[in-house]
């Protein structure tokens, strides 16, 4: 699966973008995240407060208790300041 | 009701043209009662900004402007609804953001506008990060609420299509 | 807040550009945000319309256009405001109106915009009359209720200053 | 005093302005409307709906029970349909 990360998601996490074996345990964004966390201390600082990242998958907004199985692509990003 | 328009949706590292998107906008039909523009530019603040760099999300941008910009579509009865968005390096006086909506009637044309600009403000993938005037580089611009509470109005109740 | 700005207002029988006006309104300066235009234009209504004839009031049109603008100035932090009203023989798909106010936040500038709109039709001494495609002279346009009703609507509550 | 005319006001009246001396019983705007319907025939058809008359006296809007008392120019026409 790939993710990908945006703004100061990315810059703290170090890269833009990666592919990842999810375990099978990981069934909701809200689990993606929480275990991403845990892969090091640049994920650590950017996951740290799980409720401001924002997450799409397959390009679409989705809430943190949706399910990942399917995606494609999922990206984590900050709250969007666009326009 | 006829069915709703497709609108054009752009997402670009090049300025635009607000004259040449209007004239394109109306050319060649008579029945826009009303064209209503929004320019999004970049602000100086006060002499301590250097430009924005906006980061996006390929792909989704564009999509989630299109999602954004047909929900206006069928929300209001419009003629043509254009929207473009740009990403790099903006300078304080540059254009960001452009939304084009004409319709028969103003109201029409004002909420279309006003909506997609709401949500685009919450839901398109953009991020803004500051330079400083002074050399020094910004911090990522954080997002409002105020801009949250601004896309909850189009829940509560929809306008009436005058 | 810093004190309202002089809107500038025009009656003038000779067309109009978007472009320019909207150029002008920004020239030199980079605190401007969000800049809204409003476009009033003559429809064909189907291809039934030759051409709209606009009677005025000369002296109070301006001197009204100009009241309503500064309330708006008043009300909303505008960086810059400017009104334009056509009179004389205008046929379809030519402009009538144009509204534009920039601020440095959106909401100021739509409300603006929107405020200017609704009060000037209801109170900037202009009449229509049609003209039709089939050379008979059509009557005055009547005034319509929900222009009314949509002037009622800035007196209930004034919308948060975003 | 003088009094000018708009859109279908004027046509029906038949001229778009006149100078008027009035009687010292006209008082407020609703008088100067129910003297002036007795001036003719184009006067009377232009007046017959008083209330659809707005009026403007020295170049701003006012009500029909305005006084008229001090104005220099006094306008009659239809409801405005600018913009």
């Amino acid at each position: 699966m790939k993710l990908v990360y945006f703004a100061w998601v990315r810059e703290r996490i170090g890269h833009a973008e990666e592919e990842i074996d999810l375990p099978d345990e990981i069934v909701t964004v809200a689990d993606l995240l929480a275990w991403l966390a845990g892969r090091g201390e640049g994920y650590e600082i950017a996951l740290k407060h799980a409720s401001a990242i924002r997450v799409a998958i397959n390009q679409e907004h989705v809430a943190h208790d949706a399910r990942i199985e399917g995606a494609r692509e999922i990206a984590l990003f900050p709250p969007m300041t666009g326009g | 009701m006829s069915a709703p328009i497709d609108p054009a949706v752009r997402i670009q590292r090049e300025d635009f043209d607000l004259a040449k998107e209007s004239t394109a906008l109306c050319a060649g039909r008579s029945d826009v009662g009303a064209l209503v523009t929004f320019s999004g530019l970049c602000r100086d603040e006060a002499g301590t900004l250097a430009a924005l760099e906006l980061e996006h999300y390929p792909g989704m941008a564009e999509a989630e402007i299109r999602r954004i910009a047909r929900q206006a579509a069928e929300r209001w009865p419009l003629n043509a609804l254009t929207v473009i968005h740009r990403y790099g390096k903006i300078r304080p006086g540059e254009n960001i953001v452009l939304v084009l909506a004409a319709s028969r009637h103003r109201q029409a044309a004002f909420d279309a506008a006003a909506f997609i600009m709401d949500f685009l403000k919450t839901r398109a993938p953009f991020w803004k990060k500051e330079h400083h005037a002074d050399g020094s580089e910004g911090g990522w611009v954080e997002a409002r609420d105020v801009d949250d509470e601004a896309t909850q109005r189009w829940h509560k109740s929809p306008p009436p299509d005058r």
